[in-house]
């Protein structure tokens, strides 16, 4: 599987109600020992929600203060942060997440 | 090694400059290489490749692009499609990803080895920086 | 001189930014047809473009890393890809007419036949490319368009009345029998020349050639306010002569040659020469930083080595892309197209690419993980900002008002 | 966002503006249109006239090298013949149209022959010629101004 699977592709809950697009996927350096590396990433979960170019471009992050413009328009973070655990199946750009899936909610955009 | 212990794929691996032991460009990250099945205790994806060069950056641009983009990195390339770099290699994750080996033993290198080895390296004043 | 030298690659970013041969025409063209009625154009550019090579030039300097690197890790692989098909295209265009443009100042001076000097034209900013160290490139092309400060003594020696070309200026009107719609056509392309986007692309690029660093950045403010108000100063003027002397002549501008009129009127010999040769360096120093800013954008993207600093072999494919665009544009302007015209639609459309470069630089010089402590203050943020919005509504009515105008005429 | 769905808007605009901006000059349809073809021929024309005056003046002033005249003078005629050109090849629409296009074609070929005489005069660097030449200059560009200033 590649990253760009996962990226963008549409989130559906269990009852089969969308969440959102993946914005961003969460990686952990906790694995497996590699070279020189280290601990390899592994990927602990993924960012969902429905704002666009926001997630990609950095705005949403408090430790960008401005410009307050951009931040107003681009800076909606993920609504949504789901455990790998929480997914069921990833496939032609359709994340099924299963019926025990507790999306933590990343709350509003600061600005 | 990377500073930070946690990090976003999209924001700050995707997309960055490559850079190799001797500090020159060897291409972008233009995807990952997740491996599923690595880690069996726990069933998380572990990153195991950066995946750089004209075949992994078709698949991203999707459309018509994208295939025409894709096929064309098929017929010329000799070797494995799309062109890999093993995480062992990768030595920081900073705003640029520097990897321990050489550009010209990578795969990624084979673009710029061929451009200089059937080209550029046969005009005359190619082995000299300007003056 | 080592303070003017130190400044010299703004200068040669402004020059050939703000003096090729398409601004020149076009330049020229608007003051004999309104006067000093939209000089407001090129002071709006002119605050844009300093604020926004300010911030690139510093993110270059601070990061490391250039415009088109940014616009790639920031817009996304597709987004970028938009940007640099645009960018590659509007840029071989303005190669193109640069070529020519060169070979233009060398008819003025020999009266051969341009078309003949384009193959030889083509060969010396390929070889300049390739062969002359960055910092010679830039001392002797931007020493030598210093000449076309000739223009402002030129304007002040035909004893203008200066308070009616003030008054033009502040009071801008649509001069009657022009129509609004053309009006603002001529604004955009005379904000667009200003704004260029290789521009930011050729100074970023050339901050990291000069190996610029942190203790660089009085550097880059030095380059940034020094070149781009002299590009804007030598605009005004070209606008100037032309307000004076070829708009109560009812002359229309459609040619290098005729720019230079009002300069050999009012000084003479001496000052046609002068004149000549900064139109050459001009041309050719615009050929330079479209020529090397095709390389730039495309490696950058692709994330290939890229650069005049190091052997040509170790940079191939950096160099490759340079040698095809400059040999097409020479094969484009063999066609006899006329390079004033694929300037002026080349600045236009450009204006329709704006918002997608200067965005992502915006973005950068706030993120604390590449500038540190250098990130853009309040007020810089504010009037980056302010053009950005200018930016779209810019790039929106381009397209339109082309149309409508029927590209000015 | 799509880069296919972007590229075809790109397209499209390039397609539009290369339509409206390569039509040379469309066809004019009623006397009015002529009308407003023929003053802004008239216009053109004067500008070559004017251009070629001051390219004289600056020659024989021994403000410029002759190269560079030569090159002014080849491109204000060639400018002019190309409007000349252009304006007699729109069809005009009624028998109104008909005096207005003999008017100005008579006034427009004297101005290419003027145009042609110094254009090689000035090739040969003969200044005292080409200043006997020019003096028809003026007359010339104020027919072509009061022409266009009556057709308004």
């Amino acid at each position: 599987m590649r990253l760009s699977d996962i990226l963008g592709s549409e989130v559906f809950a269990a009852d089969g109600s969308s969440l959102g697009h993946v914005r961003d996927v969460r990686l952990l350096a906790d694995g497996p020992e590699l070279g020189a590396f280290g601990p390899a990433l592994r990927v602990h979960g993924i960012l969902v929600g429905r704002g666009s170019l926001g997630a990609r471009l950095g705005l949403g992050r408090p430790e960008m203060r401005g410009p307050w413009l951009l931040k107003r328009v681009f800076g909606r973070r993920a609504r949504h942060l789901v455990d790998w655990g929480d997914i069921a199946s990833v496939q032609e750009g359709e994340i099924r997440l299963s019926a025990t899936a507790s999306p933590t909610s990343i709350g509003s955009p600061s600005a | 090694m990377n500073d930070r212990r946690e990090l976003l794929a999209g924001l700050h691996l995707l997309d960055h400059q490559i850079l190799d032991c001797d500090g020159w460009a060897a291409g972008k990250v233009d995807d990952l290489e997740l491996d599923v099945a690595a880690d069996p205790t726990t069933a998380l994806p572990v990153v195991t490749a950066i995946l750089s060069g004209a075949g992994a950056l078709s698949r991203r641009l999707e459309g018509r692009l994208g295939r025409w983009v894709e096929s064309v990195d098929e017929r010329l390339a000799s070797d494995r499609v799309p062109s890999q770099i093993a995480f062992e290699l990768v030595s920081e994750i900073a705003s640029h990803v520097s990897v321990t080996a050489s550009r010209d033993d990578l795969e990624t290198g084979r673009g710029e080895r061929w451009t200089r080895e059937r080209i550029v390296g046969h005009i005359p004043g190619a082995g000299h920086a300007p003056e | 001189m080592k303070r003017l030298v130190g400044v010299m690659l703004g200068v040669l970013t402004a020059i050939g930014g703000f003096m090729d041969i398409g601004d020149i025409v076009a330049n020229s063209a608007t003051g004999a047809r309104f006067g000093m009625s939209l000089a407001w154009a090129v002071l709006l550019g002119t605050v844009g473009i300093v604020v926004y090579a300010e911030m690139a030039g510093r993110v270059a300097a601070v990061s490391g890393r250039p415009t088109f690197d940014l616009v790639r890790e920031r817009l996304g692989a597709r987004m970028a890809i938009v940007n640099l098909a645009a960018s590659f295209f509007i840029n071989l265009l303005t190669l193109t007419a640069e070529v020519a443009g060169v070979a233009i100042a060398l008819q003025l001076a020999t009266d051969v036949n341009y078309l003949l000097w384009l193959p030889l034209t083509a060969l010396l900013v390929w070889l300049v490319i390739w062969r002359v160290r960055f910092t010679l490139m830039e001392n002797v092309f931007g020493l030598m368009g210093l000449a076309m400060i000739v223009m402002a003594i030129a304007v002040w020696q035909l004893h203008p009345d200066w308070s009616q070309l003030w008054h033009g200026a502040s009071h801008p009107v649509v001069p009657s029998g022009e129509g609004h719609a053309t009006y603002f056509y001529y604004a955009i392309a005379l904000f667009g020349a200003a704004m260029t986007p290789y521009e930011v692309f050729f100074f970023s690029s050339g901050a990291v050639e000069e190996h610029w660093t942190r203790s660089d950045l009085s550097e880059n403010r030095a380059n940034v306010f020094i070149g781009f108000p002299l590009g804007a100063f030598l605009s005004l003027s070209l606008m100037a002569l032309a307000t004076l002397v070829l708009f109560p002549r009812g002359i229309s501008v459609d040619h290098l040659s005729q720019a230079a009129l009002p300069v050999s009127l009012s000084l003479g010999k001496i000052g046609l020469a002068l004149i000549i040769v900064g139109f050459f360096a001009a041309t050719f120093g615009a050929a330079l930083e479209t020529g090397l800013s095709a390389g730039y954008t495309i490696s950058q993207y692709f994330g290939w080595q890229w650069g005049k600093r190091n052997r040509p072999r170790d940079a191939s494919r950096f160099h490759l892309v340079v040698l095809v665009s400059i040999g097409v544009a020479m094969l484009v302007a063999l066609t006899a197209v006329d390079p004033v015209k694929v300037t002026e639609y080349s600045i236009v459309l450009s204006a329709a690419a704006l918002p997608l470069t200067y965005f992502p630089i915006l973005v950068v010089a706030n993120d604390p993980d590449f500038m540190g402590d250098k990130v853009n203050g309040r007020f810089g943020n504010a009037i980056g900002s302010i053009y950005l919005v200018i930016l779209v509504v810019v790039s929106l009515a381009t397209i339109p008002l082309m149309i409508i105008t029927k590209a000015g005429a | 966002m799509g880069s296919a769905w972007s590229v075809r808007v790109a397209v499209g605009a390039l397609a539009i503006v290369a339509a409206g901006c390569f039509q040379p000059v469309g066809p004019a349809r009623t006397f009015h249109d002529y009308e407003l073809k023929a003053e802004s021929t008239a216009k053109s024309a004067r500008s070559s006239v004017e251009t070629a005056r001051l390219a004289v003046q600056v020659a024989t002033d021994g403000d410029a090298f002759p190269p560079y005249v030569s090159v002014l003078l080849a491109e204000a005629e060639s400018d002019a013949s190309n409007s000349q050109g252009t304006f007699l090849g729109i069809q005009p629409p009624d028998k109104h149209s008909d005096r207005l296009r003999d008017r100005l074609g008579r006034l427009l070929e004297q101005t290419g022959n003027v145009l042609s005489t110094l254009r090689i005069t000035a090739r040969r660097a003969d200044l005292q010629q080409l200043k006997g030449q020019a003096a028809r200059l003026p007359a010339l560009s104020k027919r072509l101004d009061r022409f266009a200033t009556e057709h308004e």
